[in-house]
């Protein structure tokens, strides 16, 4: 029953496996960027974007939501989305995100 | 049953207000003594420039919102009267579902009225947050929160007191504060706004009065037992009369020569001074009020006790019998003072310590 | 355990209910028990403050009645009050049978009921929370020889959890189990307001629930976090209740204006006005509840800029509260409108709503807030729209449904004078408070000495107080003589227009002998009625029978103790951890227990013997993995079995329908279920209006 | 793109099992969001100060947290394969990878204990800073969730196993699925934000 509300083909246990190796590789490239003095300007957004990336990649495909229909994904967007808008104002007050 | 429940309320009355009036316990604070005014403690009768800033906004707000008020109360009203159904009447009414243009036309109206108020307000926020300029001539005073006392110290004439702050009227005074505890907030509501006083922070706050006299506050954040007996009195002198004070303040203690008073002294070494503090002598613990001239106050525990002899002699004897505090919790170690021991002494002592204390100029 | 539904009897089959009616009687009378505990601990207020250096009870005794005082109402009363309605009429006016876990539904309920037990016992056990209901640090830290602050933590700690449960369970409900045809827009404006408090709840029980774990572990364990000597910091607090704190104080508003919206069409012969917009407007304010926490923090220090634009979210609030304020007036006005008591009280709201709103918006001036803030004007505030907004407005629910609830109307006349009393008090109590705040009354005070000017108006709030007791002594001796004096209702009494009416008073355990088909809002009204072509309302000749008896056999859930036993388990868990270290023996126990009535439940069948043999009952197999206190897992894995059930429901309702349908009514049919599709195009674009922005961001991850 | 699921569901006039639980289960974790948002915030808030104790850089044990981080991200890839197996009814297949996830995550848990045990002896516990406590209640948390987890992945192994195999049984592997990747990206923040952010 659960097909009924799919659109794009599921992936396949190859592609499952896939996924895992390009996780593997991102989470190898986080920890190589902290070793390389050279990136430290930059350190912090290339972190963030790769764990983003991370983050997209387990949600899309090994919990199916870019298979979901729009319900799903929104129910848990909205929480997802609120909570770094609410507590970016709270650290704003406490001045820790100017400070550094 | 009308005639019932009349009665029930009756009796309900007189019972209550009857019971509540005999348990009206004493006159702790003797307000009378200190001020005639029918009410000292008043945000609407401002008597400095900052509560007055406050108090035309105030006025603003308050007057739209009455009119608001009157408009919608009006409608809802007219609305009942006018479309009630009479009885037995059975009218089929028009089933109206909505109208597109009055719903734009009351959100943006009431959308605009804010708008309006928002204005003067975000102004008001950002000036009287701002820091004195150093053409004014402030007076700094450093305000430091403990429950459930104000302990007030004077950096440009370096003493110490508690409870009662005196400062010059029409010269503004610039508070920087700090809690030793608990978040506590200072207000002294006809001069201007509170202010939280929290642990670990510093926060200021500005305030003036135009006229000398005397004006009441008290602590306006829940901080535990006796909060509502954290009061605080601001005298405002003129000039010359602050200075005086000012100069009498920064003296130290003249100690008693002979007679009970020095009794009373050798008994507060021993039992009192672990805590109390009185300048120019071996006593200089600051876990509670500093008393170099505590006879000139017109008050103690946290300026909700009139400063008596009755009211010394009992405080002596018992404290939390006059204030509510818990001194069995006490924890030196932590700092956590949360009220003065009774100390089980003698009769002779207390005749002592009160002819000590009161020597106190 | 009986095989069969409905056959255990008494105090037990209370115990055991899993119907969403039972459950929602059993919040109900909870919540009226409360409101007795948390009003006479009110009286016992007003008589020490009724006069200067009052003595009627000592400072210790005052703060922890001040702070169980307000726990007590707002958790254990207009939460559960809001609670008892949704969870009896949301399914009735979705034209459900039950609620999406019907299981789930009981445990959130029994975790309540021991919450509040917890809560109350503290009185007995050492002295109750005296740190005020927003606790702040440091001073809900300072005294841990004392265990007052941990049965508050512990105690809003299981609250929480329950609520969060229920939460989930009415969101999934609105989402799968509206009655076929049914779109979210036409969905009733009470279920509509009780969807988006169930949202507000989802997202902010989560922030505070981590502070009160904060609070617990710096109590217990000697953490830092709210410690400003040891580096902590006790602002942090404030920021972690309050933004849980005021999306919940529109938690306890929403309901009522969600029942109010139900009653003044009903009692003006007229259909809600602008139907659309109090909807949003109700949306809009859930919203915008999130961004205006710190407007409590005003006189914390936080920065002009932060002061700014709190200030700025704080009083636009004002505009979607007042375009429902102005749709109510839209509704009555051209009404035929009949002054029944529910109508009394619903007006009574918007008259004294509008008071407490206007005194938001001057607290909302931060200056001005500085003057007010902690003073007895935000006590008159607060009253304003808690007791005039959402105390009233559960009243109008109270005497508009209690019919449909007990088969028996509530006596008009006495309800005259209960509505007129409580309304006469309620103003003598709190509008004295404004002055009182304003002539500088702190408040959470103890007493005030003489000669500041606070003692007439305080005696006249008490006098006010003793009015408003006996206006509920006056209600409570309504309901007890209408169980036995009071009118038959009959199903319809008030001339309604949403699907409860559609069923016979009281309502049988069905709910519906067949499932509607819904077209359009009101749906029980066009039924009765229709428009002429200047829209005017036109009584069918033929005017529907909600009498009727089910023609096939329904399936419903069974009773089940498991849900009770799983909550006691949490109860001694909670027990436990107040008295460290010996406790952690309880609290184990208590593990044991919770895990015993979660295994059990998850091996029983939620509908025993069900004859049908299409439908495999999968039950046996759904929660294995309630070995975890998950609520949300839970939810997921009793989701089954109840969907299995509900499957059983809609059918029996359709062949029913169909077996008796006519040619005509087959076309009916047809035409319903494009209803339905597009129905459910606008289901989607309503519910996630919000998140379109979201839904490309994701997107943009995918590719 | 929903709308033909929806009606589906309205053709029929009776709601999908396996939507309800999924719409319930998403609901939840949209909650638990905020939850750890909490937690994390209040990390962020208290990450510098750490008072006369050890700092981030002292303490941190990159690589052997990026192992164990590793070993929690692959336990999604068995998961996720034990939930592709049930759907296809391969009951068999589905409870080996159920189980290969719960001993990653015991695994895991392992691990987390070790560096625990670790930090405590180099001078860092729950009392000594703010950085300290906010970092070990945060992680506790997060630990705690994958021992629940665990649990209900044995749990349904267990009940597969014990033969009562139902057409929804795919659903409750699903179920259980999303909790576990959830609780897994919720470490894929922790590690990236509290560990490599800090040193
Ligand atoms: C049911 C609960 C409820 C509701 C609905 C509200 C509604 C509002 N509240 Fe209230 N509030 C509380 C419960 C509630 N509050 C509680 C319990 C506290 C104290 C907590 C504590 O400290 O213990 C509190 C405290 C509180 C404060 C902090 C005060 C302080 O401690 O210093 C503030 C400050 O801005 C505030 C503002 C508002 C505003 C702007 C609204 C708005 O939503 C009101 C909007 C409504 C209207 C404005 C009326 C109708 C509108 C119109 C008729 C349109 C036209 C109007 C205009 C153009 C102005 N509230
Ligand atoms: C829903 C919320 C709610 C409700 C309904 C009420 C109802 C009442 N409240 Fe409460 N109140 C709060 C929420 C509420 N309050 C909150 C949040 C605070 C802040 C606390 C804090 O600062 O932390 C507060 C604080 C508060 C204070 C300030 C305390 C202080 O700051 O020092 C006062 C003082 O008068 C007060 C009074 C009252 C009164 C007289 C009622 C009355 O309306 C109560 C009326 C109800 C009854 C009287 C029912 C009892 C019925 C009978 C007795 C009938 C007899 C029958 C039998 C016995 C069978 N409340
Ligand atoms: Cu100090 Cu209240
Ligand atoms: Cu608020």
């Amino acid at each position: 029953m659960a097909e009924a509300t799919h659109h794009r083909p599921h992936p396949t246990t190859k592609d499952y496996w896939k996924i895992a190796v390009v996780l593997a590789v991102i989470t190898a490239a986080e920890v190589w960027v902290t070793y390389i003095p050279a990136l430290s300007s930059v350190v912090a957004p290339l972190l963030l974007t790769m764990g983003a990336a991370k983050f997209v990649i387990v949600v899309g495909w090994y919990m199916h939501l870019r298979y979901e229909e729009r319900l799903m994904k929104n129910l848990f967007l909205i929480g997802l989305i609120a909570t770094p808008i609410l507590f970016g104002a709270v650290l704003f007050t406490f001045g820790v995100l100017i400070g550094d | 049953m009308t005639r019932r429940l009349r009665l029930l309320v009756l009796l309900v009355l007189l019972v209550g207000v009857s019971l509540l009036v005999s348990c009206s316990g004493p006159d702790r604070a003797e307000l009378h003594q200190v001020v005639d005014i029918s009410m000292p403690q008043n945000s609407l009768e401002p008597a400095g420039p900052e509560a007055r800033r406050i108090d035309g906004l105030w006025q603003l707000v308050f007057w739209i919102a009455v009119g608001v008020f009157v408009l919608v109360q009006g409608a809802l009203l007219f609305a009942m009267f006018r479309f009630r159904e009479r009885k037995g009447e059975r009218r089929s009414i028009k089933q109206l579902h909505g109208n597109t243009k009055l719903e734009i036309g009351w959100t943006l109206v009431p959308a605009m009225i804010l708008a309006v108020i928002a204005v003067p307000t975000v102004s008001a926020i950002f000036e009287m947050r701002s820091p004195p300029g150093d053409e004014e001539n402030v007076l700094h005073i450093e305000v430091t929160g403990h429950q459930w006392w104000w302990e007030f110290h004077y950096p440009e004439y370096g003493f110490t007191t508690a409870g009662e702050m005196h400062i010059p009227a029409g010269r503004p005074v610039w508070l920087t504060m700090t809690s030793a505890d608990v978040i506590h907030s200072f207000w002294v509501p006809p001069l201007n706004g509170k202010r939280d006083v929290v642990p670990g922070r510093t926060s200021h706050l500005r305030i003036e009065a135009d006229e000398p006299g005397v004006y009441l506050g008290q602590c306006a954040e829940f901080c535990g037992l006796a909060h509502a007996d954290m009061r605080q009195r601001v005298f405002a002198h003129t000039a010359a009369d602050f200075e005086a004070w000012a100069a009498a303040q920064a003296r130290p203690a003249d100690l008693p020569t002979e007679g009970p008073a020095l009794a009373g002294w050798e008994t507060f070494k021993i039992v009192c001074a672990s805590c109390h503090a009185i300048d120019g002598t071996e006593a200089v613990a600051e876990l509670a009020p500093n008393l170099t001239h505590f006879a000139s106050r017109t008050s103690f525990g946290g300026a909700s006790i009139s400063n008596t002899r009755e009211h010394l002699r009992q405080w002596l004897r018992n404290p939390s019998s006059l204030k509510p505090m818990t001194p069995e919790l006490n924890d030196v170690s932590s700092g956590r003072i949360l009220g003065m021991p009774s100390f089980g002494l003698t009769e002779q002592q207390l005749d002592e310590l009160v002819a000590f204390l009161e020597g106190l100029e | 355990m009986s095989a069969t539904t409905h056959e255990a009897r008494g105090l037990w089959a209370w115990v055991t209910t899993t119907d969403h009616k039972k459950i929602g009687i059993l919040y109900g009378g909870s919540a009226i028990v409360f409101f007795i505990v948390g009003g006479v601990e009110a009286l016992i207020i007003r008589l020490q403050l009724a006069v200067p250096e009052g003595a009627v009870v000592s400072a210790d005794a005052y703060n922890q009645l001040f702070t169980m005082h307000a726990t007590t109402m707002v958790f254990l009363v207009l939460m559960p009050a809001a609670a008892a309605f949704t969870n009896y009429f949301l399914p009735l006016l979705i034209g459900a049978r039950d609620v999406a876990f019907p299981r789930l539904n009981a445990l959130s309920y029994w975790i309540f009921f021991f919450g509040g037990l917890f809560l109350t016992m503290s009185f007995f056990l050492g002295g109750a929370p005296d740190g005020g209901w927003t606790g702040y640090a440091p001073l809900a830290q300072q005294v841990t020889e004392t265990v007052r602050m941990d049965y508050w933590s512990l105690g809003l700690q299981i609250l929480g959890v329950a609520s969060v449960m229920a939460s989930i369970n009415f969101i999934t409900t609105v989402f799968v189990m509206r009655a076929p045809g049914m779109t979210l827009m036409q969905m009733p404006v009470f279920a509509w307001m009780a969807f988006v408090v169930a949202f507000l709840l989802l997202f902010s029980l989560p922030i505070v629930a981590v502070g009160l774990f904060q609070v617990y572990l710096d109590r217990n364990l000697g953490t830092l976090f709210f410690d400003a000597f040891g580096g902590g910091d006790p602002i942090l607090w404030q920021h972690l209740f309050w933004l849980f704190g005021h999306p919940e104080v529109y938690v306890l508003i929403l309901p009522a204006m969600g029942i109010v919206s139900e009653v003044l069409p009903t009692f003006s012969r007229k259909p809600l006005f602008g139907r659309a917009f109090v909807i949003f407007s109700g949306i809009a304010i859930g919203f915008m509840g999130f961004g205006v926490w710190a407007h409590h923090m005003f006189t914390a220090g936080l920065g002009p800029v932060a002061e700014a634009t709190f200030a700025i979210t704080t009083m636009f609030i004002a505009v979607p509260t007042g375009v429902k304020i102005f749709n109510w007036l839209g509704t009555i006005w051209g009404g035929s409108i009949r002054f029944a008591t529910p109508m009394l009280f619903s007006l009574g709201f918007i008259a004294m709503f509008v008071i407490g709103g206007l005194s938001g918006v001057t607290h909302s001036i931060v200056p001005a807030d500085t003057q007010q803030h902690d003073t007895y004007y935000v006590v008159a505030h607060f009253h304003y729209v808690l007791f005039g907004g959402a105390v009233l407005g559960l009243f109008a629910g109270l005497y508009y449904w209690w019919p449909k609830i007990t088969g028996r109307l509530l006596d008009e006349r006495i309800g005259k004078w209960n509505f007129w009393m409580m309304f006469v008090g309620f103003n003598m109590t709190f509008g004295p408070m404004h002055f009182l705040g304003l002539n500088g009354m702190p408040r959470r005070t103890y007493t005030y000495p003489r000669g500041l000017g606070f003692e007439f108006w305080n005696l006249i709030a008490t006098v006010g107080a003793f009015l408003i007791a006996l206006s509920v002594a006056i209600f409570l001796w309504n309901a007890i003589r209408t169980r036995t004096k009071g009118e038959i209702a009959g199903a319809d009494p008030w001339d309604g227009r949403t699907l409860e009416w559609a069923t016979s008073s009281p309502t049988p355990v069905y709910n519906f002998a067949e499932i509607p088909h819904i077209e359009t809002e009101d749906a029980w009204w066009h039924a009765k009625y229709t428009e002429d072509d200047e829209g005017h309302a036109v009584a069918r000749p033929i005017q529907p029978d909600p009498d009727l008896a089910p023609t096939t056999d329904i399936h419903l859930p069974s009773p089940s103790y498991y849900p009770a036993l799983a909550a006691f388990g949490m109860f001694l868990i909670i027990l436990g951890l107040v008295y460290l270290p010996l406790g952690l023996v309880l609290s184990g126990a208590g593990v044991g227990v919770t895990l015993w009535g979660l295994f059990g439940w998850s091996l029983e069948p939620l509908t025993k013997e069900s004859p049908d043999a299409g439908h495999p009952s999968p039950e046996e197999t759904t929660e294995e993995s309630d070995g975890s206190e998950e609520s949300g897992d839970e939810g997921a894995e009793d989701g089954e079995g109840d969907e299995g059930d509900a499957q059983t429901d809609g059918e029996a309702g359709n062949e029913a329908g169909d077996d008796g349908d006519e040619q005509t009514d087959e076309d009916a049919e047809d035409a319903e279920d494009d209803k339905g599709d597009e129905g459910d195009k606008q289901t989607d674009e309503g519910a996630e209006s919000a998140g379109d922005e979201d839904e490309d961001e994701d997107d943009g991850g995918e590719s | 793109m929903s709308t033909d699921a929806a009606v589906a569901e309205h053709h029929d006039g009776h709601p999908d099992p396996v939507r309800t639980r999924k719409v319930a289960m998403w609901v939840f974790l949209g909650s638990e969001c905020l939850f750890f948002g909490t937690l994390i915030s209040t990390f962020l808030l208290f990450r510098t100060r750490t008072g006369d104790g050890p700092t981030a850089v002292e303490i941190f044990d990159i690589p052997f947290t990026s192992a164990s981080s590793f070993i929690l991200l692959m336990s999604s890839l068995t998961m996720v394969l034990a939930h592709h197996s049930a759907e296809r009814s391969d009951w068999r297949r589905s409870r080996i990878w159920l189980v290969a996830t719960a001993l990653l995550g015991t695994v895991f848990l392992a691990g987390q204990v070790f560096e625990f045990t670790e930090f405590v002896h180099n001078g860092l516990t729950i009392t000594t800073s703010p950085f300290g406590t906010a970092f070990f209640v945060l992680t506790s948390f997060h630990g705690l969730h994958v021992a629940i987890g665990v649990i209900m992945l044995l749990g349904t192994a267990g009940i597969s196993y014990a033969g009562r195999i139902r057409p929804n049984e795919g659903m409750n592997v699903e179920a259980v699925g999303l909790y576990w990747h959830f609780v897994d990206i919720v470490w894929i923040v922790i590690f990236t934000v509290v560990y490599l952010m800090q040193v």
